[in-house]
């Protein structure tokens, strides 16, 4: 290719680069849908041909350059282009979670005043109509599929197809205007605007330009060397941040062709079907897959579940170094490959996952035994870190350089820095413009040299250079002696241990940290089941020594771990407690989203506290519950406390 | 009308209505075990060949598989002059009814609920290990059966009438006459025949009656094994004991096309009406065409009947619902 | 264990309803018709030839013909031996009378020929159903039989009545008569399998096919979408006995050589390629060839094992085949009632989702 | 048959708009032996219209569906489809006209899948021969890939994408309903026959049902006879009721008024409730 000074070899904006693509791979696959039964395909030529039909269409209706067009339905390709075509007119799209309530959905079209709405179906046409009165700027509803619409007011509604029979009508009379709008665009031009979903407060609309999208794209697309024969699926919600990149920024920045499931529920196998092989999931998804994997193994022949287990564990051995090209004995090469033709390949053939090339899991911490058993598979999974206002990628995990607990190094193009309170922040091209009509917002987060806060504490590991993210900023504390306490990330390791439901760190400003527990009552009572161990409660299953002796086990392996850290040793365990009773969101504990209330449970259980911090071995205390239908009344346990052995920095050493 | 008056017919008409009462008896054999079992049991033949080849064996004293054994070195055949033939009925009864359990053990049961269709099926694959079996136990020679039944021209009727009527004929027509009047009246009046009739419409009925399936299988089974030896004693006592005479199963199917598969007085008129057509056809359309009719015409008789009454001779109207 | 499937999607209804749509079988099958084609036919002598591929080829072809009639239309058909004699005594006439006609022209007028015969036949089946229809079915096999037998013209009046296939060529090459190569007939045989198969698959997927299956499994309901059962059934007659008159063909031009129709033609023939079927699995085009090997290849196994290698007396190996025949079939009736093609299928389903169970 | 035309309304009580009569029923009296399944009915069905026919067990509902597509015809009487008056055929050739039905008990080809099932509905849209479906490649092939298309539309628009290849007499009954409706609408039909559609289903399937039964009618403006039991679903889709009893009409109204008529409460919801 030609080299020019200007970094997106003069394709700067998405349009152009669908020009592009339709130009250079014009009969390669760049949509596919599973629709009808077999996958319909739409090549680059084809999709300029649609999204061009749209775009006149909408220019042909009125829309104005600059003006915002909500997009609302599950991924198809048809919605896909609309994103295309609202820019090719100079409109910026706006994609809603499809899953939103009424009221969300008002608020964000309210926020950005959209004047179109492109919808997928019925479900979203009936929830903008419901709010529209709200919506004095919307003007025109265009719906995909027609279904169950037939009598409805068609006076501001229209049907996709009618939109592009316009446009097509109306082509040769507006190439000037079509042409002229294209032209008036350049790389600081909105690309995009992406609502967070926010924990707190209202959504915030991140606006991203097309330098922003593109400098992402190209960086992430060239450190993972994506190609545009690369296939991946489609079927995250269009309105976050990473479908946005994927499929919209690196599919039209490479080529590469972008696949949309039949239907939610059909997912796992069409996902079978295209084997992606470029493949994005939140750890949720891979969680699910191996709870499947692990459920259906329960059942198999006596035969295939040794042979399974015997695979396995050679995998786990040896797999991931493989994976990173270390050195590995060549009988035990060789007993992998036999693994490899035997369980892994069909393995990852019946997930739909053995073409993939690269993998990415990213959103939350994922449980290093599933991140593990994935790669030992042979699968190239990795980590990225990354948030809407940085165009999704900050940190990304280089090939063989995979590691469960950090994110990754940062991305090219991307400078990071850590703050005095251990708080991350970077700086990057692809860094977002600002919050839609929200300076304040703006300003809070991206200081005037561009630096945006993420609001996660981390460091920067000195012999790797890797980022390792420990919590969120605001719940990172010192303990006494000024040592990092990372109550969330002590709690998440310990969560990833299928017996524990919940457990609660304290340490803030004390000398050291103890913990409050809650046993999963499924997976133990399982155990205790298979064990003929009898219970008739929580409280006594919680108590039962073989239980506490299992808890305990757990959390000074977390101990083991920790100290093997510099940073984090201070945050090790000393003294745990298993609650008596579950924490309950009904008794205010927990946030309906399953969220530990810490600043309640510090109160409710102070005694608790104050006995783990004492001599004593047991404690005895008495609480007050609600009860599903409301009622109240109160529980009262004697408690024991254990003490948990802890790796002092001397052992560490021998 | 000459041909009314001609000898020939009459002698025809009697050796066709003597012949039509032997596939009566066979035909009866599958209409038992079809209306008990909804089986259609295509081994018939072959059980009347193994029975009359177990009976023989049994009346010359053969050691069975004695063919087999000289394999192994021991060089044996008989084991003296054989038994009585009345004793040798009576073993080759036992032999019979111990089959039927055999059959109904080891193929049946396990093939219960299956479709009509594979349960033919098996019979067939029945039919082949009977074969196979009969054989190997007594040899595949031709072997005389010889009862005591008388044989020969009957003087009484060729002196009076001028007809030839063969005694054994005679004798055979009485005792399947027999058979068939007793089976009938098993059938319709005692309770265990009004229980097999109720298990071909309904299992659950049968057994709400006391009687297990299993238990009527067998009683069915046996009792077509039984008939099957008499078929077998008669038949092989005229045309001796060899493999053709499992054929006789193919004589009795055109029987229940016209009677219908579980008519007991199907079988009997059917058996009659198609033994009479046939000798009649082959005396005198048979010349014409080159003879040796009695192979198909039954089959064709059967056959352009159905077209117009496809529910058969005593079968009801059949009115489909939708 | 085997597929690899993930990636392997189809765009379009052509691929989604290809014959083998896992990419792996496609390439095994071609594979292996590749062998059967260029490979085989260097390393054959006549004993593999008249013991093992021409019956396996030609009952093949009577079973997948026999398939289609009862398998896919549900029509129980016990007149294969007589279509079979049908067949092979059309050859022979047009053999005989039109000596310069090609072996495959006279092969498939003797396979329409059959078919009428067939639809003629076939006739009774609109109003007789199940049992009622397969032991009419009887009625051809000993009519056609007898016809054979006492009508000279067919066998052109020879004095043993006997018919003896004169020699004939398919495109220069000689198929038929005593100097033949064994290449030779095996190819034109394995192709004629080969195109015939095809046939066979093209109907059953297809609108015909459907018809056939709709009357099979619920005439009633198949009657009010729009298929007229008389079209249906005799198009199923004819279509069937056109397959199995075209192996009556080849059977006697082709393999025998020489026939007699008492024997040749005998009902056991019929019941033999009805065993097939059901062996193999009732409404499968492979279960048909599955079926045919089964019960051609049985026999050869018995007599080299019991005859040649334990010197067992013929007899009693004839009378050990008998039964292991018979038990074999009832073992598979009660084991898999729907052929060893479902064992195929439950294997291949297993293979697809190894490791795992379901 | 003037009557009829008479009092024929142009608009239904769910805001459905009608066209001429697609088929009257006039003077149909059925005997089976001695026995009279239908005496001397008359009733019509207006283009687009959902029309349902109740009654208690025996009432010669079922009779009545078998004379309209021709499994059974009439001693006495004439039936007349699109403005003519039809001769006595068979079931097929009444296909051919455009009639399309489902079974109270479920009659689906059970070997066969959910595909093949629903693409025999195509049969009196597919009209190539033998030899061309012996070589399939050409003319046979794209008639049936045009076909699958089709079909595939149905099966979108039954929600059956998941068990599009499964052989149907594995499926749960609720959806071999489904299956069986997809058939008959695979036909496109002028005239939707459904033979209790909703029996043995429970709520939810219901409503699914009477869903998938207005949006037919919606979509494709689908003219529909139903026989139902449950009188919710009849108050609920049907524009007009024909009440039958004992094989005599005891009724023919909307169905608000069908709940008022005195007859009917005597025969019909009277027997439904004892």
């Amino acid at each position: 290719m030609e080299k020019t000074s200007e970094p997106f070899n003069g394709y700067y904006t998405i349009p152009k680069l669908l020009e592009r693509n339709a130009d250079i791979y014009s009969t390669y696959p760049a949509y596919r849908e599973k629709e009808y039964g077999i996958w319909q395909t739409w090549t680059w030529a084809q999709s300029l041909e649609e999204v061009t039909a749209l775009a006149n269409g909408l220019i042909a209706m009125g829309l104005k350059e600059g003006e915002n067009v909500a997009i609302v339905g599950r991924n198809r390709p048809a919605l896909y282009w609309s994103f295309i075509a609202a820019q090719m007119v100079g409109a910026v799209p706006v994609p809603v979670y499809n899953d939103a309530v009424g009221d969300e959905i008002a608020y964000v079209l309210e926020h950005c005043s959209a004047k179109f709405a492109i919808v997928g179906d019925q479900e979203q046409c009936d929830k903008l109509l419901e709010i529209k009165d709200k919506l004095p700027a919307l003007t025109e509803i265009i719906y995909l599929d027609p279904r169950g619409l037939r009598k409805y007011d068609h006076s501001n509604l229209h049907a996709y197809k009618d939109v592009q029979k316009i446009g097509r009508e109306n082509a040769q009379s507006q190439i000037e205007t079509l042409d002229k709008r294209l032209n008036n665009q350049t790389e600081n031009t909105t690309c995009v605007m992406l609502y967070t979903s926010g924990t707190t407060g209202k959504p915030k609309g991140v606006v991203l330009t097309y330098k922003n999208v593109l400098s992402a794209s190209k960086a992430a697309s060239e450190f993972d060397n994506l190609k545009h024969t690369d296939e991946i699926l489609a079927y995250l919600p269009m309105a976050w941040v990473g479908d946005f990149i994927f499929a919209n920024g690196q599919a039209l920045w490479v080529g590469f062709c972008v696949n949309c499931p039949e239907s939610p529920e059909t997912m796992q196998g069409d996902l079978k079907e295209i084997g992606p092989t470029y493949f994005f999931s939140p750890p949720r998804i891979f969680e699910t897959m191996l709870t499947t994997i692990t459920i259906r193994m329960e059942d198999a022949s006596n035969l295939k579940k040794k042979l399974f287990s015997f695979f396995m564990s050679h995998a786990k051995k040896v797999g991931n170094d493989i994976l990173d090209g270390k050195n590995v004995g060549i009988a035990d090469r060789i007993k992998y490959a036999v693994g490899d033709f035997l369980i892994y390949k069909p393995l990852k053939n019946s997930l739909g996952l053995s073409r993939v090339r690269v993998g990415y899991t990213a959103g939350e911490a994922i449980g290093p035994e599933i991140f593990d058993f994935y790669r030992s598979l042979g699968i190239n999974l990795k980590q990225l870190y990354g948030q809407t206002e940085a165009g999704v990628f900050v940190t990304l995990q280089p090939d063989k350089e995979v590691r469960a607990d950090t994110v990754g190094v940062a991305c090219p193009g991307v400078e990071l820095k850590i703050g005095e309170s251990g708080e991350v922040f970077y700086r990057s091209d692809s860094s977002f413009e600002c919050y839609y009509k929200n300076p304040e917002g703006t300003a809070s987060t991206k200081d005037k040299d561009g630096w945006v806060a993420t609001g996660d504490a981390g460091f920067i590991e000195e012999d790797s250079g890797h980022l390792r993210i420990i919590d969120r900023a605001k719940d990172v504390g010192k303990m006494a002696d000024g040592s990092l306490f990372a109550p969330k990330y002590v709690e998440n390791k310990l969560k990833f241990y299928p017996n524990i439901l919940e457990a609660v760190i304290f340490g803030n400003n004390k000398s050291h940290s103890c913990a409050f527990i809650n046993i999963d009552l499924a997976a133990v009572g399982n155990w205790a089941e298979r064990n003929n161990i009898s219970y008739s409660s929580y409280q006594e299953l919680a108590g039962h020594p073989d239980v506490v002796r299992q808890i305990q086990d757990h959390i000074e392996e977390v101990n083991i771990s920790l100290s093997s850290d510099a940073m984090l040793s201070g945050c090790q365990i000393h003294r745990f407690l298993i609650l008596h009773k579950e924490l309950d969101a009904d008794d205010g504990e927990m946030t309906r989203t399953r969220k530990v209330r810490r600043r309640i449970i510090e109160d409710k259980y102070s005694d608790l506290i104050e006995a783990l911090y004492s001599n004593k071995t047991q404690v005895s205390t008495e609480t007050e519950v609600t009860y599903e239908d409301g009622r109240k009344g109160s529980i009262s346990a004697t408690l024991e406390l254990r003490d948990a052995e802890v790796v002092t920095e001397k052992v560490k050493a021998a | 009308m000459f041909f009314l008056l001609d000898p020939f017919f009459y002698e025809i008409v009697i050796s066709g209505l003597l012949a039509g009462v032997m596939y009566a008896l066979v035909a009866l054999g599958f209409v038992l075990i079809f209306k008990a079992s909804g089986i259609f049991n295509f081994a018939q033949g072959v059980l009347a060949l193994f029975a009359a080849l177990t009976l023989v064996g049994f009346q010359t004293g053969q050691i069975p598989f004695a063919h087999l054994l000289s394999v192994f070195g021991f060089h044996v055949s008989h084991w003296g002059s054989g038994f009585p033939t009345i004793i040798a009925l009576l073993f080759s009864l036992l032999v019979m009814i111990g089959l039927a359990w055999l059959i109904v053990q080891i193929v049946l049961k396990p093939l219960v609920n299956q479709e009509g269709i594979i349960l033919f099926m098996a019979t067939i694959g029945l039919a082949y290990v009977l074969e196979g079996v009969g054989d190997l136990m007594w040899g595949a020679n031709v072997k005389e059966l010889n009862v005591g039944l008388p044989e020969g021209p009957s003087e009484f009727i060729l002196d009076t009438t001028d007809m030839f009527i063969d005694k054994l004929e005679i004798s055979a027509a009485v005792v399947a006459i027999i058979l068939v009047t007793v089976l009938t009246l098993f059938s319709a009046y005692t309770k265990m025949g009004r229980a097999l009739r109720a298990v071909a419409d309904d299992h659950q009925a049968a057994l709400s009656v006391g009687i297990s399936l299993e238990t009527i299988w067998w009683i069915v089974w046996s009792v077509s094994g039984i008939v099957a030896l008499v078929a077998g004693v008669m038949w092989g006592a005229k045309s001796g004991v060899q493999f053709s005479l499992s054929l006789i199963a193919l004589k009795a199917l055109p029987v229940l096309m016209l009677g219908g598969f579980t008519s007991i007085p199907g079988a009997i008129i059917g058996g009659l009406i198609i033994g009479l057509g046939e000798k009649l056809f082959e005396f005198y359309i048979g010349p014409m065409i080159g003879g040796a009719t009695e192979n198909w015409f039954a089959y064709m008789l059967a056959l352009i009947f159905l077209l117009f009454r496809p529910q058969g001779l005593f079968g009801e109207k059949i009115i489909e619902r939708v | 264990m085997f597929y690899r499937e993930a990636g392997d999607f189809k765009t379009s209804y052509k691929s989604d309803q290809e014959t083998f749509p896992l990419k792996l079988d496609k390439v095994l099958f071609w594979i292996a018709m590749a062998i059967a084609a260029f490979v085989v036919p260097f390393f054959l002598n006549e004993y593999w030839e008249k013991a093992i591929f021409l019956p396996f080829f030609i009952y093949a072809l009577a079973a997948i013909g026999l398939n289609i009639l009862t398998g896919y239309c549900g029509q129980v058909s016990l007149g294969t031996g007589g279509f079979m004699a049908v067949g092979a005594y059309a050859s022979f006439k047009l053999m005989t009378g039109f000596p310069a006609l090609d072996m495959f022209v006279v092969i498939m007028i003797a396979g329409l020929i059959t078919a009428g015969v067939g639809v003629l036949f076939g006739l009774p089946s609109l109003r007789i159903k199940g049992f009622y229809l397969a032991v009419a079915t009887l009625a051809s096999q000993f009519f056609l039989v007898w016809l054979f037998n006492k009508w000279e013209w067919t066998y052109n009046y020879s004095a043993t009545g006997q018919i003896n296939s004169p020699q004939r060529d398919f495109l220069g090459i000689v198929v038929t008569g005593p100097y033949t190569k064994p290449w030779a007939t095996y190819l034109f045989c394995l192709g004629f399998l080969f195109l015939f198969a095809w046939i066979a698959r093209n109907l059953v997927r297809g609108r015909i096919g459907r018809s056939w299956m709709a009357i099979r499994d619920m005439d009633i309901a198949a009657e009010i979408i729009g298929v007229n059962p008389l079209m249906a059934k005799m198009s199923a007659f004819a279509i069937s006995s056109f397959f199995v008159g075209v192996a009556g063909a080849l059977y006697f031009a082709v393999w025998l050589g020489a026939a007699e129709p008492t024997e040749a033609f005998s009902i056991d023939q019929s019941f033999d390629v009805l065993f097939m079927i059901i062996i193999g699995g009732l409404g499968s085009i492979l279960g048909s060839l599955i079926g045919a090997a089964f019960i051609v290849l049985l026999p050869v196994l018995f007599k080299n094992v019991f005859v040649g290698i334990l010197g067992i007396p013929t007899d009693i190996a004839e009378f050990s085949q008998i039964i292991l025949v018979g038990a074999l079939i009832v073992f598979f009736l009660i084991k898999e009632p729907h052929g060893i093609v479902a064992y195929w299928r439950t294997l291949k389903g297993k293979l697809r989702l190894w490791p795992f169970p379901y | 048959m003037n009557e009829v035309n008479e009092t024929q309304p142009t608009e239904s009580v769910h805001g459905r708009t009608f066209g001429a009569p697609i088929m009257e029923m006039k003077n149909i009296t059925m005997r089976f032996g001695g026995v009279i399944a239908i005496q001397d009915i008359s009733f019509d069905i207006l283009e687009g219209e959902i029309r349902a026919i109740i009654g208690p067990n025996g009432a010669g509902k079922s009779s009545m569906l078998n004379v309209i597509n021709g499994f059974y015809h009439p001693q006495e009487g004439e039936i007349w489809f699109g403005g003519k008056k039809r001769s006595p055929m068979k079931p097929y050739q009444i296909a051919y006209q455009g009639i399309a039905r489902t079974f109270q008990n479920i009659a689906l080809f059970k070997g066969m899948s959910t595909l093949d099932n629903i693409m025999t509905g195509r049969f009196t849209h597919m009209k190539k021969g033998i030899v061309s479906q012996a070589i399939w490649k050409g003319a046979a092939e794209k008639e049936e890939y045009e076909n699958r298309e089709i079909v595939e539309k149905v099966i979108d628009f039954l929600e059956i994408q998941s068990i599009r290849k499964t052989e149907v007499g594995k499926l749960p009954y609720g959806l071999q309903k489904r299956v069986e409706l997809g058939r008959a609408l695979a036909a496109e039909p002028k005239l939707l026959l459904l033979d209790e559609p909703m029996a043995g289903m429970n709520v939810e399937e219901k409503e699914d049902m009477s869903r998938f039964i207005l949006d037919v009618n919606d979509e494709f403006g689908t003219t529909v006879a139903l026989i139902e039991h449950d009188m919710g679903v009849v108050m609920d889709i049907a524009d007009r009721v024909v009440v039958m009893d004992y094989g005599k009409k005891i009724g023919d109204d909307t169905p608000e008024n069908i709940l008022k008529n005195q007859a009917v409460i005597d025969a019909y919801l009277g027997v439904a409730h004892e």
